[in-house]
């Protein structure tokens, strides 16, 4: 058993010249079989396989991860985490997720660094506030928080914002909510691996999935470049390579393309600002790491890819929004770009379900939403697994609802998924 | 990125629109087969490699491209004007069941 | 007949600006063109067209996408596959080659209104044209007559190249505005007069 | 002793003096000078705090992988932080301070932390700050109260609120050959492609092209380096095919050759030119490229590595050659390769005492001995250092014999005064670019150095970049680089002559030296070798979760220097070898680069402006404009001292009392021609278009490919194959793109062609029981009663002596004409008609006006068609042709599209007679402590003057059949609860007598 992670420890430790620390999880050979397989050792994966031990006592898991833990989306996202959606199945879903992570560095007994400093959403016209506004009396008719800012708040709380009404898209007012923020994105997936792996959960690095195995019509197992393992359920959480491991499955066609989505860092800056903002006339959004980095995206590439590396327009758009915002950035540098590769659904929702395929599980479908949704979408998917069905948080995420109209588009734009 | 139109040779991605997969096929009109609509407008091949694309040339000469582009590495192997004919390097499973 | 409107009215400013104390390496004007005309061929039927352009323009249009010429009082170039952009410094171009486009042959669009025609000439036309449109406007590249589509954000452009150092750009009237101020703001560096 | 200038030498200009501050304090330099180079030659050791521990520090190098010394350059109000002192070329009035210290760079109050050592171990965030379970400061506070204090201890330097007035631009380039770097290699690859007659770019970061012909001792062709290099450069700025872009990083190689280079334009001036730019974004397309773009020296890993004073062979053989600077008086050298000698001999030349040089290697060739002997430098082979001394500056180290094949210390250390030690722990290939580009980084174990890839895209490698050390290899390589990336034959050819010291390019494979005490790998981010092995000791093995963990190679300086050794030293953890362990991708940029830069023209500017041709009449007559995407549209014509609501409710009253005109130039128009156009329409609408008889208009309803609603407008059928189709604003540009994704891909055999002529038309509405009435008085050429212009009908005649289309359509429930002239003619046009309407009390209206009559007539508008609604919610279902399939129609009756509980269209009726919100709900019962229980949404509300009441359009579900019960608005984010009557979205004249009239 792992020692409890606490200042005692580190001081402890520390006497001893730090040579006591024991790795974060295990690292195991396969074994033959396993009651579950979760294919994807990222945050959702290694969220499932915890709740699945925790939750639903259920240990004899294996995770399995094609590279190093955490390479894929959780390792590179902006580290947003919030619950401000417009549509109910959304709200809700994501509201779940907030509730877990208000209390999960406790649960994990691993400083995830959640730190609710708030996510405003800026407004640029009257008609946009208002749109806010319904997004926000959606939040508050669901038990979330949101509040609405007028200029002059959103000025005291963000002195560098420009809000001067000869901006280009002066800022009308915004649309806060205070329970969101930022958390270490790494660290989410560390602590899920530590807390699964104390729970008995096999964690597999560089074990990469090749193919499945069947019993019938049935999902029996998989091989793998560390050989064939069965299992009585394999659970698929790979979002970013959905489309390649269901072809794997020969499944073909998916409501899903894959997209690139670039994100930048500056260089460490003295505190610059202490909420994550988002600009309302295009697609802006920045935070401030505790290292002193400023975060910040925008738009997906908008052209399928699993190349992790973006292009020039994006990188330009981003930038001129960052400084229609804050002029005083000019002079600021870019330290850093890298790409993850979104799943993008035909919606812009996720899908947790059972299925498509005999005693197989599917999470996939998270646009450039997923890492705020790790824990909720860890939590529902293990129960989907335990329980053979969704529960009520998760059941409108279906695979089916395309087809049958039942999609849930926050932003209205259709099966067009460049546009989510 | 850049994308040689047959038209205006070589320009930049920021000059394009994409249209997405490029295997879909739309039934016709008056086809009453919801699988095949179902396909046709949420279903898409997502490959790993070599994609068959639809891209609009819309900040230069409008016309709609297909392009063969490898997503892992962005290499694009072929365009040609999309009126010109519908591709079929990757025929999806739906239209071979329907 | 009542005299139109240049969008760019309140932003015109006749004059020299910018860096020109060291020299004017621009000069940026409206040609306000009477007429500006799109042509646009059904498939098959472009030759068709090209002859059409040659009878009622008198000009010959070189073969090859984005081809073009301009006499200096008419001007003409491809700008997408069996579609022309014609202009002229009279009104009434449009109506001229409705008699002769029949619908066999392909349609007429008068965008005479609709699109604001800017020079930039000078020895750093290429360069400040390079700040905004990412084609290559050297002269082996972008040949004299020739025409382009381009785009530099928003602002969708047609560009021929009329001279050696010299290019008529074709912005939705619209954006003109915008469009013109970049221009000028773009060409202080090196000095530019309005005329 | 201190460092100090020489007295001869360097490359800068002794003439000039230039005057700057550093920390308040006045200094000079001369031209020529970096801040680095100019402040060590006024002895300055100590340039900045490191991130974690705020350790002192100096500078390590010369160059852009500057890990220490960051400045942040002050222009009056205007910051920029975070710049390397050796990026920064001085100039008259230059202002630079230290950062990340508190009070001052001498005192800094949290170098308290280095007390914390190990407890602030690598990853000890994650294993504390949890916080109690229960109590006040249970959940997330605890955390956040320790963050406020950690974020103000982390952080370099400050950032500004001021906007920069300084100009930013981007540059389009295309050429045959882009050379990166202009060394010895850069120089001969530009040079050979130039004479192939290829358009060449050449690039480098620094103000001067040579790169390390500037500051070796060799010779070229018999002259010292620096001018061989400086009359190739000549040649070649005397040749047009030739653009040189000193001051320039190529800092990105995107995909098909686009490569991002940042040229700093001006910032070594005291005022930049008019018009000229700060920064210049070149987006650069080349045929191929070649990356001649060097090697970083890595430092070696040993305890002290970090004192001031401390710093990379090269960089001193710069500082000395380049600069005419002497890094200090008394040298040490620490070194595992052949290069150090070369620094020995150079700062001996420049006048300094080079005390020792220790080398790890036990055998030493003969050639080194005689460096050393030339240097007058008492070798000591076989040995390391193990520590060193001193404070702020060094004072000096300890030698202790090494065993390189098994890191054993052996014997007594013994002291050595010195205040300068350099250090060389061999070369990494700058292969940044080529990593970007795509491909993996080999290890090359006898380099010890991860060499370039097989290229996945256009470029050509040559010099340090390949792994070739020499200037000899890097002139061959260069030209042979050039010729071929322009196409050209390699031919023989004599190349220069080159003369320079010997050496092996093959380091002893050691990093390390592990003895007691701090060993520093990334200068900046304080991160040890100690914390290299915690990470491996807690699994976090892969070259990825080291990074992360450690935060190994994430400061500003992205591990230019420290990523190898701390590779290395993993490496020897897991007992693999280093290929092993992984290597990092790189990834843009190569160095930092300014936001500004990347938006460049779009600083300040960030979208164009779209005005309509009766723009300058709207503001010249008092309206308030309203921003609608890229348009500006009037949102009041207001009085003096009215609000808002009473200019919008006197301008609808006003309206339907007499008449109003509104601009609605901005609607999308799309010319839709050809012989298969009515067919093409009948595809794209719900409705029928090929019925529509020429001369007469016609509402349509769009549908996505899913069911969903799309957009709406009139088109007009203005002869047998032209129709001209209107969007709304919001949608012009989706639908013509939607049209012609039909046209070109999936119905390419029908024959239409369309094309936006939105700006081609200005359109102005009049309505309102005296519209026709304004018409007749101002229209020549055509009749326009009820017979000649019934409802949806178009004539044409003339106003004002300019040819007009009129159209009888109505969206404000009047009786109403859209007018639609050309463009250049719409002010002339509008005047006209304004003039006309004056003696019938002709109002100009805006936005709100229109917003609020046709939330009384019910109509839909984006607000409403928001992609989630369908025909039927919107009651548009009348509009569902059943005679022919539509786009949409095989979607539209999905089972989720047609089900009972979908949100419906219905009109609001506030019953307390108070305003209501866009964006309220609507619930059954309020409560207003617990919101809950949402039916639906406000989309859209008014005061409506021809009610006399506060009403709202609104989506609520099952909405139909609550017509004419009663509901609540709640709208908690605002605190407005009250009682509502849902009734018909048709509020007002819902017969349409007053349109048709």
């Amino acid at each position: 058993m792992m020692a409890e992670y606490s200042a005692f420890s580190l001081l402890a430790n520390a006497l001893k010249g730090n040579k006591d620390w024991k790795p974060a999880w295990r690292k195991p050979d396969p074994k033959a079989s396993y009651d579950v397989i979760i294919i994807g050792g990222g945050g959702h994966g290694l969220a499932t396989a915890y709740y699945l031990a925790k939750e639903h006592g259920i240990t004899n898991v294996a995770v399995l991860e094609k590279g190093w833990l955490g390479s894929g989306n959780v390792g590179r996202n902006t580290t947003a985490v919030r619950s401000n959606y417009l549509l109910p199945a959304n709200t809700r879903f994501y509201e779940h997720s907030m509730k877990l992570w208000e209390n999960l560095s406790h649960e994990l007994n691993y400083n995830v660094m959640f730190s609710q400093r708030g996510c405003l959403n800026l407004a640029h016209t009257p008609a946009q506030f208002d749109d806010y506004a319904r997004r926000g009396n959606a939040m508050r008719h669901l038990g979330v928080d949101a509040e609405l800012m007028t200029k002059a708040e959103i000025k005291r709380l963000i002195p560098a914002l420009d809000i001067s009404d000869s901006a280009r898209f002066p800022v009308v007012g915004g649309l806060m909510q205070r329970r969101a923020g930022t958390a270490r994105h790494d660290a989410v997936a560390w602590g899920y691996a530590r807390g699964a792996d104390r729970r008995g959960v096999d964690i597999i690095e560089n074990c990469e999935v090749t193919g499945f195995l069947r019993d019938g019509d049935r999902i029996s197992g998989v091989t793998t470049s560390r050989g064939d393992i069965r299992a009585k359920k394999v659970a698929v959480a790979v979002a970013g390579s959905t489309g390649r491991v269901m072809q794997l499955a020969g499944i073909d066609t998916m409501p899903i393309e894959s997209h690139v989505l670039q994100a930048f860092v500056t260089e460490s800056l003295k505190p610059f600002i202490d909420t994550v903002v988002t600009f309302g006339m295009g697609h802006f959004y920045m935070s401030q790491s505790d290292k002193g980095g400023l975060i910040y995206g925008g738009d997906i590439d908008g052209y399928n890819s699993y190349a992790q590396r973006g292009n020039l327009p994006v990188v330009d758009e981003v930038m001129s929004e960052m400084l229609a915002l804050f002029p005083g950035l000019a002079r600021v540098r870019m330290l850093r770009s890298w790409g993850g590769v979104c799943d993008m659904s035909m919606d812009g929702s996720p899908i947790i379900t059972t299925g498509p395929l005999p005693g197989m599980y599917l999470n996939c479908g998270w646009c450039y939403g997923g890492f705020k949704a790790t824990p909720a979408s860890g939590w529902c998917f293990a129960w989907t697994i335990a329980k053979d069905q969704p529960h009520d948080l998760n059941a409108p995420f279906t695979l089916d609802r395309f087809h049958r109209g039942l999609v849930i588009d926050d932003k209205g734009q259709g099966a067009n998924p460049r546009l989510h | 990125m850049l994308i040689t139109c047959p038209y205006c040779g070589p320009r930049d991605v920021i000059e394009f629109t994409y249209q997405g997969d490029g295997n879909r096929e739309r039934p016709d009109p008056a086809s009453q087969n919801f699988e095949a609509w179902n396909a046709y407008v949420y279903d898409r091949l997502n490959p790993a490699g070599d994609h068959n694309e639809i891209w609009q040339h819309s900040g230069g000469c409008r016309t709609h491209l297909r392009v063969v582009r490898n997503t892992l590495t962005h290499e694009i192997s072929s365009v040609a004007f999309a009126h010109g004919g519908h591709g079929s390097a990757a025929r999806r499973k739906a239209e071979d069941k329907s | 007949m009542v005299e139109r409107q240049s969008p760019l009215e309140p932003e015109f400013h006749v004059g020299s600006h910018g860096n020109f104390e060291h020299g004017v390496e621009i000069i940026l004007t409206e040609t306000r063109p009477g007429s500006i005309v799109q042509l646009a061929a059904w498939p098959g039927e472009e030759k068709k067209l090209i002859a059409a352009i040659r009878t009622v323009a008198g000009l010959a249009l070189p073969d090859g996408a984005g081809g073009g010429l301009s006499d200096g009082v008419k001007s003409v170039f491809g700008f997408a596959p069996g579609k022309f952009t014609v202009a002229d410094e009279v009104e009434g171009l449009a109506a001229a080659f409705a008699k002769v486009v029949t619908p066999i042959i392909g349609t007429v669009t008068d965008l005479s209104h609709g699109r604001t025609a800017i020079r930039i000439a000078g020895p750093k036309a290429e360069w400040v044209l390079a700040k905004f449109f990412a084609i290559d406007f050297a002269l082996p590249a972008f040949p004299i007559g020739a025409g382009r589509s381009t785009t530099h954000h928003d602002v969708f452009a047609q560009i021929q190249r009329t001279g050696a150092d010299q290019f008529d750009i074709y912005v939705f009237r619209s954006f003109a505005r915008s469009f013109w101020k970049a221009l000028c703001h773009a060409s202080e560096e090196v000095g530019y007069e309005v005329q | 002793m201190s460092p100090r200038r020489t007295d001869t030498g360097g490359r800068i200009d002794r003439l000039k003096t230039i005057r700057f501050t550093f920390d308040g304090a006045a200094y000079t330099g001369h031209a020529g000078d970096t801040l680095a180079s100019a402040l060590l030659a006024k002895g300055v050791t100590l340039y900045g705090r490191s991130f974690k521990y705020h350790r002192p520090r100096g500078l390590l190098t010369a160059g852009v992988e500057e890990p220490n010394a960051l400045v942040t350059v002050l222009k009056g109000e205007v910051r920029e932080p975070n710049i390397p002192a050796t990026m920064v070329e001085i100039h008259d009035g230059l202002v630079a301070i230290s950062q990340n210290r508190f009070p001052s760079l001498a005192w800094d109050i949290n170098a308290v932390n280095q007390l914390g050592g190990k407890i602030l171990s690598a990853g000890f965030y994650y294993k504390t700050f949890m916080g109690p379970v229960f109590g006040p400061l249970k959940g997330t506070r605890f955390w956040m109260f320790c963050e406020h204090f950690i974020r103000r201890a982390a952080g370099l330097g400050s950032a500004g609120s001021a906007k920069d007035p300084a100009r930013y631009e981007r540059m389009n380039a295309f050429c045959d050959v882009l050379v990166v770097g202009s060394g010895p290699a850069g120089l001969m690859a530009a040079r050979a492609a130039a004479d192939q007659g290829a358009r060449v770019m050449l690039a480098d970061l620094e103000p001067r092209f040579g790169g390390s012909a500037n500051w070796s001792d060799e010779t070229i062709d018999g002259a010292p380096a620096a001018d061989w290099a400086r009359r190739t450069v000549a040649q070649l700025e005397g040749r047009d095919n030739v653009r040189l872009l000193p001051r320039t990083t190529v800092w990105g190689y995107y995909d098909n050759n686009t490569l991002a280079a940042l040229e700093r334009v001006s910032d070594h001036k005291e005022q930049p030119g008019k018009g000229e730019p700060r920064h210049r974004y070149w987006a650069i397309r080349a045929k191929s490229v070649v990356l001649a773009t060097g090697a970083f020296e890595r430092p070696l890993v040993f305890p002290g590595n970090d004192r001031p004073g401390v710093m990379l062979a090269h960089a001193a053989e710069r500082y000395a050659n380049e600069f005419g600077v002497l890094p200090g008086e008394r040298i040490a050298l620490f070194t595992n390769n052949d290069s150090a000698y070369r620094a020995a001999i150079a700062l001996k030349k420049a006048g300094a005492a080079v005390v020792a040089i220790a080398d790890i290697r036990p055998e030493l060739s003969p050639e080194m001995r005689k460096l050393a002997a030339e240097a007058e430098a008492e070798i000591f082979a076989g040995h390391a250092v193990v520590a060193t001394e001193g404070g702020k500056a060094l004072s000096g180290l300890k030698l202790q014999r090494f065993d390189m094949t098994n890191g054993a210390l052996i014997g007594d250390a013994r002291s050595i005064h010195a205040d300068c030690l350099l250090m060389s722990g061999g070369w990494s290939p700058t292969i940044h670019l080529a990593s970007q580009a795509g491909a993996k980084a080999e290890w090359n174990a006898a380099r010890q150095a991860f060499l370039p890839p097989k290229p996945t895209q256009s470029w050509i490698g040559a010099g340090a970049f390949t792994g070739s050390f020499s200037t000899l290899e890097a002139l061959a390589e260069g030209r042979a680089a050039g010729l071929a990336a322009a196409g050209g034959q390699s031919t023989p050819a004599v190349l220069p002559v080159v003369e320079a010291v010997p050496g092996d390019p093959d380091p002893a494979p050691v990093f390390e030296i592990r003895a007691k005490g701090k060993s520093f790998v990334d200068f900046q981010h304080d991160v040890t070798a100690e914390d290299v092995r915690l990470a491996h000791r807690e699994g976090f093995v892969s070259v990825e979760h080291l990074k992360r963990y450690t935060t190994l190679g994430m400061a500003t300086d992205q591990g230019k220097s420290s990523n190898v050794p701390g590779l290395a030293i993993m490496a020897e953890a897991l007992g693999k070898p280093i290929p092993e362990v992984g290597t990092t991708r790189f990834r843009p940029p190569f160095a930092p680069v300014s936001i500004g830069s990347l938006a460049a023209e779009r600083f300040g500017d960030l979208r164009p402006e779209r005005l309509t041709p009766m723009h300058d009449w709207h503001l010249a007559n008092g309206a308030t404009m309203y921003s609608a995407g890229l348009w500006y549209r009037p949102m009041i014509y207001g009085h003096a001292g009215e609000t808002v609501e009473q200019a919008y409710v006197r301008e609808a009253k006003a309206t339907r009392d007499s008449a109003g005109i509104v601009d609605v130039s901005t609607l999308g128009k799309i010319a839709v021609q050809g012989p298969d156009a009515a067919a093409f329409l009948d595809r794209v609408y719900t409705n029928m278009f090929s019925t529509l008889a020429v001369g007469k208009a016609r509402y349509g309803l769009m549908l996505r490919e899913d069911g969903l609603a799309f957009d709406d407008g009139t088109t007009w059928r203005l002869g047998e194959q032209d129709f001209l189709m209107t969007t709304t604003t919001a949608n012009a540009g989706k639908v013509m793109q939607h049209l012609e994704y039909f046209l070109d891909v999936i119905w390419p055999e029908l024959k239409v062609h369309v094309t936006s002529v939105t700006d081609e038309w200005a359109g102005a509405a009049i309505g309102g029981p005296k519209a026709r009435q304004i018409l007749a008085a101002c229209v020549t050429g055509t009749a326009v009663d009820n017979a000649t212009l019934p409802f949806m009908g178009i004539v044409r005649g003339e106003i004002a002596g300019v040819p007009v289309m009129i159209c009888r359509l109505s969206f404000s429930g009047e009786m109403a004409f859209e007018v639609y002239c050309g463009a250049g003619h719409g002010t002339h046009v509008w005047e006209a008609l304004v003039e006309a309407g004056k003696p019938f009390g002709l109002v100009t209206y805006g936005l709100e006006a229109l917003g609020t009559m046709r939330i009384e007539k019910g109509h839909v508008t984006g607000a409403e068609i928001d992609g989630r609604t369908t025909a039927r919610d919107l009651h548009l279902d009348w509009m569902l042709s059943k005679k022919k399939p539509f786009i949409g129609s095989a979607m539209m009756d999905r089972e989720g599209l047609i089900a009972s509980d979908r949100l419906e269209l219905v009109g609001l009726i506030a019953l307390d007679n108070k305003p209501l919100n866009g964006g309220a709900h609507i619930v059954e019962e309020v409560d207003e402590a617990n919101p809950h229980g949402s039916i639906g949404h406000i989309t859209a509300c008014c005061y409506s003057p021809a009610l006399g009441k506060h009403i709202a359009l609104a989506l609520v579900k099952a909405g139909k059949a609550r017509q004419g019960t009663r509901a609540h608005v709640s709208d908690p984010l605002r605190n407005r609860f009250g009682p509502v009557e849902i009734v018909s979205n048709h509020f007002y004249d819902p017969e349409g007598t007053r349109m048709h009239g």
